[in-house]
């Protein structure tokens, strides 16, 4: 099945499609026939297993926001609703927010979530708790101070309007101080104390991950479908690095739920009656950043004749089967709020303006059908993470980026990085790399700001993978971050995008996704709004 | 013996009783015109044609011959054993009147160990190298149901006992290599004897064997025949079988050129190749004489060096063990070689006689004592200086095949051994005469010695050695591998050469008779000590030393001329 | 990984069949990999990388031998343009293997007795180490490619051989004709270039085909831990990793490499082993 | 020469045990020492990676961020200090704490290693009850029998067990639903596994066996028996067997080494937990203490192994009790 054309359009809603229409968009949907079992365990199969419950990966923010309760919640409309806050405020000048906690709420260690808590763990976080919140936080974060004992003000640099919305992620999760303080790392690692809807029971390293239900649980949040304890008693997270095993052991009934379903097994299970759920993630999408520093790409032209010797939605649709978005925007993706279709849409497959690009640009056609100047041929290096950031779908619509690339004259150098290199810094640097890949899970178009950031020698930017240090862009969405009206928000968001595009600093090629498929006996599981993670607070089991 | 008589026809192919040998005076085995073929790729290949011999109580009937003689498996397929391809056909084959032409593999069981029981050569590989012997005996019983686990085990002690093993309840616990040669062959035996089977086939059965335990081998099966034990003794050892036969077959290539009475077969032989196997016997009595109907040459060449040429004073060499500890192999050994002359060493296995041969060879360091080579330093310098002085000194092995690379024909091996000095024009003359020195082809020199016969590798091995012209040969039990005939052409090689080369040997063997026939004295060693030398006639007609004594009573007395 | 194997088997006693059609079958199938390897367009009717998106994951047929993969790449022309590579790869690890095979065993046979037993330990460390630990850590250090695959399993299979090579000069060594040899009076350096060596390496021939197959057996997987030739080349295990994903939709993307993978190892076992037994009959009374 | 008589005295096994311990003990110390050096060898930079890993994200570190990690796990020293620190730790029994899961690596292999020792020892079990059935049935049968049960041995031997393992799960897991797709820790879970590591085992033991096999039944003392009215059968089980499983039982100690570390590939086709898993996954994470560790306790296996194998073989074979190896 493919997109609905129309989909796109609504860019600023997070689009969470299920396959069977009557699931379709709603979590309050999918009520199935049957008699809910009371309790029961979810055996649920992803694919990785992380060191820690928390931390940055966005697998440890899906575990995080079944076990900790953050400050706010994102609903189906992209709005934020309360969770742990029951209202939040932000200052005139925009340099202050101010949460009110719900009263009552417990960890499951029995001391109070309070204002000190939540000072507690913003305090955690930017000093080495959670990396990926840090730098969400980064530049911004000031301190964070009780007010009383269930007020919390977070004081800014800036304003950052939609402060708000990125503490919806599971990377900001809260967790009782007293265990921060008093537990060992190893314990804060592998159970940490929140007071979120389940709690860790055990970890069978290797193996599985068993969470138990909360039975005091008090602070659901306001979109969530029940209130009181989750349904079920348990859920087993069941480590499940293949892809086929994970298929094959939810059609033998040995789980219950798979996350990251291969496309090509979309239509087999949608015929087999699975409920199969699609969140196409915000933030940056899967796509290829110029090296504007140093190489062939520091010519604008060589970028966009890379860009338009592409048939990317072709290859996509292909590798993707229909279920992988394709997505032309460089800098944010579909889902995202504040997207630039007309960022998206500025690159079509067209080889020959690629030639004629190439061609103006000094670059030669010789006799084996690679392009040279002043002797040199166009060859540029490509690495990707690979088995990391790019999977195996991924690998093969890269591999047809080389072959496509290729026919206009490029010499692609299709480099996969194992984990190990990749991380120790390997491919980072701009004298080693011509195109970066990545993607970055956001909820708002404040991605473009983690990823555009122009490096200064005081502040060094290395997520900013296209080496472009332009001063035009960078203001473009400190403003946009620091708007308060929304709309003339979106619109520099939208300017910044295409921005972007006419300069081809990146290129986008598919939209990452966050897929589940769920057996037809487990009813209301649903993908969280702001990273897709599943959440099976509501979740429940049938005869 | 009983002449071959078909009057008694026993239709009792039915009866599964042994046959009373006492109330029906019927041969237990009649064996009529065995032939047994192996297939090829040029079809059945024939490898026992026609033997034909009747076995009566307390009988020995012998099969005499050489490898390839086909008697080994004759005696296989006495038993069903012959191999999978193989063809047996016989015009008749009974054992208590009983045709085994036809008997199914399980009947065949009942009948092994049971009816006839097998003696193989060495104990050391014919019982099982992993287990207790009394295990080994035990199995015999076992299989045939006999008694129970504890009635067994007082067998077995009985049959060691009976085997004359002392200390039974002890060896039966032990694997052969922990026996003594002596004990654990008299245990093989036990094993075959465990159900009084009437009827032993003993295929070499003291082949390998050091003469004294042979001589407790022979004993054994003496007695068993005294017992009324019908034995087929298979041998190429005409000594061995001149004890025990009553009636010998002469065996070549698969076919039975000659049978009747011991007495006769020994004493008046009919076949000329029977005669050339009791002429080929090495003794004190032939010495100087040939053994193999070639003429000796006069001794015409002078000695190739005077005086003594290989001098022995002391020698000492000690090995460890894992304990760390250090067992002394050879022990205070003294000897002088005199040119022109033949010192032998005597001695069974374990007594040092190899490893005096490497001491005097400087291929082994020594532990004390000294070597002198036509008297200069030899064992004291060192091996750079030792080089050059090498081409004095020669050695011929036992198994000469392990001796030359493999990769090598006959031609580049002789080239190899030449002399550094050697002309390179005089190299492929000096070859070819050497070949011819010691009765080879010059269409031997593209060959490679894997596709030699036993006999002609080691006549490459003795040209090998006579290549740098030395005055000394070692032969380290260089004739124990052959077979009776070509061992005595290579001893006639041996004299012949010493004639004519004016040569010195140092032979070593562990079998009197050639030691007997070719030495001008000898020492005779045990547990690395020599324990009397002297000229042969004194150590084998006079033996002083209770060692001595032993070993040349030990030695089954065979004098063709004295049987008739 | 259980592919990387300490030392050589014992040669076959007997010729394994009077007309020995493993022997002929693998020379064949080796001959048409040679083929495949030198001149891939004379065997392939498709490009290796020549996508065509239009055929993407059909089933073998007449048009595609062994169907095409999730880019409509026709696998057996890919498999047929991997042949270089993957029997390179082999090839090259078996080469590294027995270099440094013959280096330590013979420094641990013939050096003075602190250097062979600083040298026999190595090998033992080695032998100690995870073979699979040993691949993961050069890999990470120098990046994966055809050559890093090469190192790391040469290194991985070197000590077994290692051994074994120690064993063969030990026995020449220790053997009738060296002593012969020395009785003749040559010089330590003659017998050692003449005997000692040439016979001790000889049986390296057939273990070096023998090597080949395992070689490529191992290297393929770690290319189907991601850690070998990068994905689009054609490489045989690259293709099994690659065609993994698809298993339950088409698994002829999975069976076709195996197969090929499985009838290389074979071939070049068998023709180790028939190699192994000529070259030991010489030896054989 | 003199015949090389067993000794089995207590000093000569004394002096054996010394030698095989420190032997046992260079050769561990040998192994930490060359992965530790290995893994310092490994590009980019130890702290970026740990907090890279611990954030997801491949990108350079601030000095300020690198101090703090390299402070915390003492990277900034000397790597000589930093290795000798580690061995002091190690023969005390510390092996340190993983940079990822902040626990102490004994804890962490310590949980996984049950399930991957489980596996290897049913793989080898399998293998040997496959293999010496085969090769007591099919070796020296002559020709045919032998060609055939040769051609199956090779070809077992040359599975890779990746492509067999997918193959099994394929057939027997998805297809006939004969066992769970998802391994576990199970008996149920465990065949498919097993039987993955245990045919190109068998095939491989079953090579050696078979040589040794017909070796031995060539040998007088089989005729002896069989003389004794031994059976054919019988003769293979009660006599050649155990001359011919010599070389394999050499063979399985090295294959107790091989299997574990080389049971990743299957314990994530099968999604076992295990510290084949564990391994790559802290070699991708330059998860230095882990690696070490599982290198130690591989390498202690290795060893053990060897030892359990000149036990297995002096029991099979008496004759070489006090043999020095």
């Amino acid at each position: 099945m493919s997109l609905p054309r129309s989909a796109r359009l609504v860019a600023p809603l997070a689009i969470v499609i299920a396959a069977s229409l009557a699931a379709c968009a709603s979590p309050a949907a999918g009520s199935g026939e049957g008699q809910r079992i009371d309790g029961g365990t979810i055996v649920y199969a992803p694919q990785q297993e992380p060191a820690c419950v928390f931390g940055g990966w966005i697998e440890q923010a899906y575990i995080s926001y079944n076990v900790l309760d953050s400050l706010v919640s994102l609903d189906e409309n992209s709005q934020v609703v309360p969770w742990l806050a029951e209202k939040w405020e932000e200052s005139d000048d925009g340099l202050s927010w101010t949460f009110t906690l719900k009263d009552g709420v417990g960890f499951t260690d029995g001391t109070p979530v309070n204002a000190e808590a939540v000072a507690y763990n913003f305090d955690y976080w930017v000093t080495g708790g959670n990396s990926t919140a840090r730098v969400w936080l980064f530049g911004y974060y000031e301190s964070a101070e009780v007010v009383d004992d269930l007020t919390v003000r977070i004081n800014l640099s800036a304003p950052y309007p939609r402060l708000a919305d990125n503490l919806t992620q599971g990377y900001f999760g809260i967790q009782s101080k007293d265990a921060l303080e008093t537990r060992s790392d190893e314990d804060n690692c592998s159970a940490p104390i929140g007071s979120g809807a389940f709690i860790v029971e055990e970890w069978n390293r290797g193996q599985n991950l068993v969470l138990v239900r909360n039975e005091n649980y008090t602070s659901w949040p306001a979109n969530a479908l029940h209130e009181g304890p989750a349904y079920v008693e348990k859920v087993d997270w069941r480590f499940v690095a293949d892809a086929t095993t994970r298929v094959a052991a939810l059609q033998s009934s040995e789980v219950d739920a798979i996350y990251d379903v291969p496309a090509v097994q979309w239509k087999t299970l949608d015929d087999g009656g699975y409920e199969l759920e699609r969140y196409v993630t915000a933030g940056r999408p899967q796509q290829l950043s110029f090296n504007t520093q140093i190489g062939p790409f520091t010519d604008e032209r060589v970028r966009q004749a890379f860009a338009y010797s592409l048939d990317r939605e072709q290859i996509v649709e292909t590798i993707g089967q229909g279920v992988i978005p394709f997505e032309g925007n460089g800098g944010v993706s579909q889902s995202t709020p504040g997207y630039s279709q007309a960022a998206a849409d500025r690159y079509t497959y067209d080889p020959e303006k690629a030639a004629e690009l190439l061609d103006e640009a000094g670059w030669q056609l010789n006799a084996d059908g690679v392009r040279e100047k002043d002797g040199e041929t166009l060859e540029v290096v490509l690495p990707y993470g690979a088995g990391s950031i790019v999977n195996a779908d991924g690998a093969a619509i890269l591999q047809g980026v080389k072959e496509q690339a290729e026919q206009v004259g490029f010499v692609v150098d299709l480099i996969p990085v194992p984990q190990a290199e990749l991380f120790a810094g390997a491919y980072s640097t701009a004298e080693e790399r011509d195109i970066a890949v990545g993607y970055w899970t956001a909820v708002t178009s404040g991605i473009l700001y983690i990823n555009w950031r122009p490096s200064t020698p005081e502040s060094p930017n290395y997520s900013n993978q296209a080496f472009y240090d332009d001063e035009e862009l960078g203001q473009l969405i400190l403003d946009a971050n620091s708007a308060a009206d929304l709309d003339t928000q979106n619109e520099l968001y939208q300017q910044a995008q295409e921005y972007i595009a006419d300069h081809a600093l990146a290129i986008g090629v598919y939209a990452r996704l966050s897929t589940l498929a769920v057996a037809p006996n487990l009813h209301d599981v649903w993908q969280e709004h702001a990273q897709g993670g599943p959440t099976f607070y509501d979740a429940y089991l049938t005869e | 013996m009983t002449v071959m008589e078909t009057s008694t026809t026993l239709d009792e192919l039915d009866v599964l009783d042994i046959v009373d040998a006492e109330s029906r005076p019927a041969p237990r085995l009649r064996v009529e015109n065995l032939r047994v073929a192996f297939p090829n790729r040029a079809g059945p290949h024939q490898v026992v044609g026609g033997v034909s011999f009747d076995l009566a109580r307390g009988e020995c009937v012998a099969i005499v011959g050489e490898s390839g003689s086909g008697k080994s498996v004759t005696a296989r397929s006495l038993v069903g054993l012959t191999g999978r391809d193989a063809v047996v056909e016989a015009d008749r084959l009974e054992l208590h009147g009983r045709d085994t032409r036809t008997l199914s593999p399980r009947q065949w069981r009942h009948l092994r160990g049971k009816e006839v029981g097998f003696i193989l050569q060495d104990a050391l590989v014919s019982l099982d190298p992993l287990r207790a012997v009394g295990v080994e005996i035990s199995e015999a019983l076992r299989l045939h149901g006999w008694g129970n686990r504890a009635s067994r085990a007082t067998r077995v002690l009985e049959l060691l006992t009976r085997v004359g093993v002392p200390l039974p309840g002890l060896r039966a616990r032990q694997r052969p290599d922990q026996l003594s040669g002596g004990l654990r062959q008299r245990a093989l035996i036990a094993s075959a004897i465990a159900l009084d089977p009437d009827v032993v086939i003993a295929d070499e059965p003291t082949t390998a064997l050091d003469v004294t335990v042979q001589a407790q081998v022979l004993d054994q099966l003496e007695a068993m025949k005294e017992r009324g034990a019908s034995v087929i003794l298979i041998s190429h050892d005409l000594a061995v079988v001149a004890r025990l036969a009553d009636h010998i077959l002469v065996m070549r290539d698969g076919e039975v050129l000659e049978q009747g009475p011991a007495a006769q077969v020994l004493g008046a032989p009919r076949h000329e190749y029977t005669r050339t196997l009791i002429a080929a016997v090495p003794s004190d009595r032939t010495r100087g004489t040939s053994l193999s109907g070639v003429a000796l040459p006069e001794q015409i060449a002078a000695p190739a060096a005077r005086g003594t040429v290989l001098e022995a004073r002391g020698l000492v060499k000690r090995f460890l063990t894992p304990d760390g500890l250090s067992t002394v192999a050879v022990d205070d050994v003294s000897f002088d070689l005199v040119a022109g002359e033949t010192l032998g060493i005597v001695g069974e296995s374990g007594s040092g006689k190899s490893t005096t041969a490497r001491l005097a060879l400087a291929l082994s360091e020594l532990d004390g004592g000294e070597v002198r080579l036509l008297g200069q330093p030899w064992s004291a310098i060192p091996e750079r200086k030792r080089r050059r002085l090498r081409r004095r000194i020669s050695v011929v092995y036992q198994d000469p095949l392990s001796s030359f690379d493999p990769r090598w024909t006959v031609e580049r091996i002789l080239l190899d051994a030449l002399p550094a000095d050697t002309a390179r024009a005089a190299r492929l003359p000096r070859v070819r005469e050497l070949l011819a020195q010691v009765g080879l082809g010059e269409e031997a020199l593209s060959r490679f010695p894997l596709t030699l016969s036993g006999g002609q590798r080691q006549r490459v091995a003795i040209a090998r050695a006579l290549a740098p012209r030395p005055a000394v040969i070692v032969l380290d039990e260089a004739v124990s591998a052959l077979d009776v005939t070509i061992q005595a052409q290579i001893l006639d090689l041996l004299v012949a050469l010493q004639r004519s080369e004016g040569l010195s040997y140092l032979f070593i063997s562990h079998d009197l008779g050639v030691i007997s026939h070719l030495s001008d004295r000898v020492l005779v060693m045990k547990d690395g000590v020599v324990v009397e030398s002297g000229p042969p006639d004194d150590i084998f007609l006079r033996p002083r030393h209770p060692y001595t004594q032993e070993l040349v009573a030990s030695i089954p007395d065979f004098d063709p001329k004295g049987i008739s | 990984m259980t592919a990387l194997r300490p030392s050589v088997i014992d040669a076959p006693r007997v010729a394994l069949t009077k007309r020995p059609w493993s022997l002929y079958l693998s020379i064949g199938l080796l001959a048409f990999l040679a083929v495949a390897a030198v001149a891939p367009n004379l065997l392939a009717p498709y490009g290796p990388t020549a996508i065509d998106y239009d055929s993407a994951l059909q089933p073998p047929s007449f048009l595609h031998l062994f169907g095409t993969d999730e880019s409509g790449r026709d696998l057996y022309s890919r498999v047929i343009h991997g042949t270089s590579q993957s029997l390179l790869i082999g090839i090259g690890a078996a080469f590294v293997s027995l270099v440094l095979a013959v280096i330590l065993g013979a420094l641990a046979a013939l050096s003075v007795k602190p250097v062979a037993i600083l040298v026999d330990r190595s090998v033992e460390i080695l032998f100690a180490f995870p073979a699979l630990l040993l691949a993961l850590l050069l890999i990470a250090i120098t990046g994966p490619s055809a050559w890093t695959q090469v190192f790391a399993v040469g290194l991985g299979t070197a000590p077994g051989y290692a051994r074994m090579v120690r064993g063969q000069i030990l026995a020449a060594k220790n053997s009738g004709y060296v002593e012969a040899a020395t009785a003749l009076g040559h010089s330590r350096g003659r017998i050692l270039h003449e005997h000692i060596l040439p016979n001790a390496l000889r049986p390296l021939v057939a273990v070096f085909a023998l090597s080949i197959g395992q070689s490529i057996v191992w290297a393929s997987g770690l290319s189907f831990l991601g850690l070998g030739v990068a994905p689009p080349s054609p490489e045989w295990g690259a293709l099994l990793d690659a065609g993994r994903a698809y298993v339950t939709q088409a698994s002829w993307l999975l069976l076709f490499p195996g197969l090929v993978i499985v009838a290389l190892a074979l071939s070049a076992t068998s023709i180790g082993r028939h190699l192994q037994f000529y070259l030991e009959k010489g030896r054989r009374t | 020469m003199t015949p090389t008589s067993p000794s089995s005295t207590p000093r000569a096994i004394a002096l054996q045990v010394l030698h095989k311990l420190g032997t046992a003990l260079s050769v561990l110390i040998g192994a930490v020492t060359v992965a530790f050096f290995a893994q310092t060898a490994l590009p980019g930079n130890r702290a970026t990676a740990i907090l890279n890993i611990r954030a997801g994200q491949a990108v350079q570190r601030t000095p300020e961020e690198l101090a703090q990690i390299n402070q915390q796990y003492g990277l900034e020293r000397p790597l000589v200090v930093q290795y000798l620190d580690y061995l002091v730790g190690a023969l005390r029994g510390d092996f340190g704490h993983s940079y990822q899961q902040y626990r102490p690596v004994a804890e962490i292999i310590g949980e996984q290693l049950g399930a991957t020792v489980v596996l290897a020892l049913t793989a080898i079990v399998i293998a040997w009850i496959l293999m010496v059935v085969w090769v007591t049935l099919t070796a020296g049968r002559g020709p045919r029998v032998g060609a055939i049960g040769s051609l199956v041995d090779v070809t077992a031997a040359a599975l890779p067990a990746y492509w067999l393992g997918i193959i099994l799960l394929l057939v027997f897991a998805l297809g006939l639903r004969l066992f769970p797709v998802i391994g576990g820790t199970g008996p149920a879970g465990l065949v498919l596994p097993a039987l993955t590591l245990a045919i190109p085992l068998a095939g491989f033991l079953a090579q050696a066996t078979r040589t040794e096999f017909e070796r031995a039944l060539d040998q007088p003392f089989v005729i002896s028996a069989r003389m004794r009215g031994q059976g054919d059968l019988g003769v293979r089980l009660g006599h050649v067997l155990r001359h011919a499983i010599l070389p394999a039982i050499t063979l399985t100690g090295w294959a107790l080494g091989a299997t574990l570390s080389g049971a990743v590939v299957v314990e994530s086709i099968f999604s076992r937990p295990g510290i084949g898993q564990v391994l790559v996954t802290a070699v991708n994470s330059q998860d230095l203490p882990i690696v070490v560790g599982i290198v130690v306790l591989i390498s202690a296996f290795y060893v053990l192994a060897n030892l359990l194998v000149d036990i297995a073989y002096t029991i099979v074979d008496p004759r070489l009790k006090g043999a020095a190896s």
